[in-house]
């Protein structure tokens, strides 16, 4: 049983069924879930959630499935690290960094695709699909095998060779389509209009999108049961710092935790940063971009999510930054010199504008603060390696190893 | 002067479902008020009250989104194709 | 405080203080944490380990550190997933797999690390090093990071350039040593018996043996308090192995969990398997030999554990198998089409030596059986990339779609 | 015949702390026989009671592990190096 009503406009208020649906029909406006929230209110309790498993179904009166049959390879739950190394390079006395890279495909992605997967399995599909340059893509492959669907995964065909494998690994159908990753949408639109498949970033949208909410979850019940003062969240679409600020009000709405005033910062890439662009130009019309930037999963010229990311990021009196790829690279190494963590380049926008957004003052240095890392560095390598400190070769001796090393050892 | 008009899915109960039919204009902005000749409704789907491109519809001229044109004054020759695609999601 | 009553020498009994030493002066056997078992039995209780966090520190008492400071990533506490799609092609109705990519820099040397770096920390270290070609490497750069600390890492010069970013970006001393494994490993040997410096597999190791442990630990705590009937585990030294069937055992001597006869089985690659060899021909004596395969995370020719792996799994009524690059690469395959679980080639080994195990009638296909996964395949990719189906590429139209795709779709 | 032996740490408090000492013999067994006159103690802590390499201790002459040769009956000849290397920690 489900605590969601009807799938519903967020634009005009119009609903709908809770099938394979999308975009309002009427002005184009997404759907959302929408829950009953005064039901839920009687039915959660934090008890009651601490005492379940550690994935995100412990969360499952604010997910959009029916039943309890999840299609789960133990997503979610992960590491909420006090940052406290880089925190005091960044002049940040109660930091944390959200570590994403742990889950089973190593990106915030198997949130999502847990959910809409989970979902499709429910509407009778037998088949998963979805458009992605990487994460998703892997996601996809996975739990669409976890789950004895069909995968079909689409990608554009000049995508490198080392992105492909951890895709072709789990034997989907892989598609590579001639042209770039809009048209290889537009072509996933049209297959997803006519084929009775679930594609969770089109018509499953509604439900997957819902998956990222279990961050804002997480770092709450992480944290004791309380929402952060300030997080930091890498921006393509914008969808995800809407949902993170979306799971951490339906918290106070059930009773769960305390009312906040969170405030919510966006990271964009340079290379495109349509609504970073907007936040500081004060308007809410979004020109779209030709992406040019090192961090492919930020590369999305055209947010759909933009204008209500850009809402929250102004309700909640937070802000929007940019990072170069240089900048990127930078924050990737910082993290990963200071606390540890190897992250996706998504990651290294995080850490390079919370450094800006802390160096300018806009984040308040005493307040607890979370940056969410979306993925591993392991996947993201090329961008980093011809930045870094070379291996020093000496031969297999005591005497060559003091000759070179002499001045470094204390 | 008549173009090619791609009909996304959820605006295909408007069209007889066909996925592409043809409207005469010489701009976006005609075009749109024309298709609603043949496909009664489908321009109100398309654009708000003052005209615009409502927020979550993404208008392609052969291939090239319009907002990197001229936006809706776009002009449109024969020959030409237009997309029209919901916001998808993807990324962060 | 700690439960660890002193190192005492696996071999002649010999005890020595809790310091940076590894190797018995009298018989060159190897140290092992001695506990007060006594104490720990009246100190711990399921409740009490139930209500702390999600890391391998849950397990405190059993761990050999004195304080509570743990240099930490949050490693541990790992998914158990059920796989009943594998145990269906296999015939085994009760499989587990534990998924240990999930740890902080995706592999299981995050457990043995941690405790050996938190341990470091309380003798006074301030460098943390090893000699590795991968896994190892990885961790000891990245929780030298964390834990601020200078890190040397020593590894063959020749290594791929892939695998050394992994290490590089945590920005630790990468020395590349010309020669190989043995060579690297001989010259740390020699730097730690100089230098005051925390090599976590040599001086170190019988801190750093015992992060292992907690892999047995979790797995009984996750099936409920219970002991597994059957596992199949990875060996190169054989030392994990011996690990899990000592925390077992620890479990049970302190009452957490009830006694039971859990048959432990080995699995080698066959071009470095001199334990399965030894189990197979019935002697306790081992051929060093030559490494030649895929699986470079097990290819340690010369086992220092493995007397004590063979003997555990004689004793425990288990078995050994080994499995052939090619069955290595369908392992992998198998996993990952079957359960969504893409593992490192040391996974593919366990999965193939566990197809064998199972098609032999070796494993009891009724009993609760936990196979054991040990790293993710994102960083030995360069094994499968030529054995996987092809991307299929089409033009972006759903015409191109249909002609080239159209037998395969319902 | 003299030949260089490598000495580990463990064993340094019988060698004065020196890692490299030399010994006369023909074989791997004489020659740690022999070890034990400028040391003492020296050979009872690399074998067993029958004369047999203890199971932790590995023995390398010239980069080689003896197990792959003639193990403690393996000839040696002037300018051979042997390593003695407790066993090493590693993989799984």
């Amino acid at each position: 049983m489900s605590y969601v009503k009807a799938l519903k406009c967020r634009e005009c208020g119009q609903e709908y069924e809770k099938v394979a649906k999308y975009v309002c029909e009427f002005c184009f406006g997404p759907l959302e879930a929408a829950y009953d929230y005064d039901k839920i209110k009687k039915d959660i309790s934090r008890e009651k959630i601490a005492a379940r498993p550690l994935n995100i179904w412990r969360y499952r009166e604010l997910l959009p499935v029916e039943g309890t049959n999840y299609n789960t390879l133990e997503e979610g739950y992960t590491p909420l690290i006090k940052a406290d190394r880089l925190g005091k390079e960044l002049g940040l006395k109660n930091l944390y960094v959200k570590n994403d890279c742990a889950n089973p495909t190593h990106s915030f992605k198997d949130r999502v695709v847990a959910v809409a997967s989970t979902r499709a399995l429910e509407l009778g599909f037998d088949t998963l699909s979805c458009a992605s340059t990487g994460n998703l893509a892997n996601a996809v492959a996975a739990y669409g095998a976890r789950g004895g669907m069909k995968r079909y995964v689409f990608i554009p065909s000049n995508l490198e060779k080392g992105k492909v494998i951890a895709s072709l690994i789990y034997d989907p159908k892989l598609i590579g389509v001639n042209g770039n990753y809009d048209d290889v949408n537009r072509l996933c639109s049209e297959i997803a209009g006519k084929y009775k498949w679930a594609f969770v970033n089109i018509n499953m949208r509604p439900y997957y999108a819902e998956g990222s909410k279990t961050l804002g979850f997480e770092t709450a019940e992480q944290l004791g049961w309380k929402a952060p003062d300030q997080v930091v969240v890498p921006m393509a679409s914008g969808s995800l710092l809407t949902k993170i600020w979306k799971g951490t009000q339906e918290f106070i709405k059930v009773g769960l935790i305390a009312d906040k005033k969170m405030r919510m910062f966006g990271a964009q890439a340079t290379g495109c940063s349509p609504i970073t662009t907007a936040y500081k130009a004060k308007t809410d019309t979004f020109r779209p971009v030709k992406p040019n930037t090192i961090a492919k999963s930020l590369a999305i010229g055209n947010p759909a999510d933009g204008y209500y990311a850009l809402k929250t990021i102004n309700e909640s009196n937070g802000g929007a930054e940019m990072a170069s790829d240089e900048e990127i690279v930078e924050g990737i190494k910082l993290l990963a010199r200071t606390e540890g963590i190897f992250a996706e380049t998504a990651g290294g926008v995080t850490v390079a504008c919370l450094k800006k957004l802390a160096e300018s003052g806009a984040l308040d240095p005493d307040a607890v603060t979370v940056a969410y890392i979306t993925g591993t560095g392991l996947k993201t390598q090329e961008a980093v390696a011809d930045h870094l400190n070379q291996v020093q070769v000496i031969q297999p001796n005591l005497e060559a190893f003091e000759a070179t090393q002499l001045t470094a050892v204390s | 002067m008549a173009v090619k008009v791609l009909i996304p899915t959820p605006l295909r109960n408007l069209t007889n479902n066909q996925a592409e039919v043809s409207a005469e204009g010489n701009s976006i902005s005609e075009i749109i008020d024309n298709l609603s000749k043949n496909h009664n409704g489908l321009r109100d789907r398309l654009v708000d009250e003052n005209g615009k491109v409502r927020r979550f519809v993404n208008v392609y001229l052969n291939e090239e989104d319009i907002r990197f044109l001229q936006g809706e004054g776009t002009a449109v020759k024969a020959g030409d194709t237009i997309s029209i695609v919901p916001a998808i999601a993807g990324g962060k």
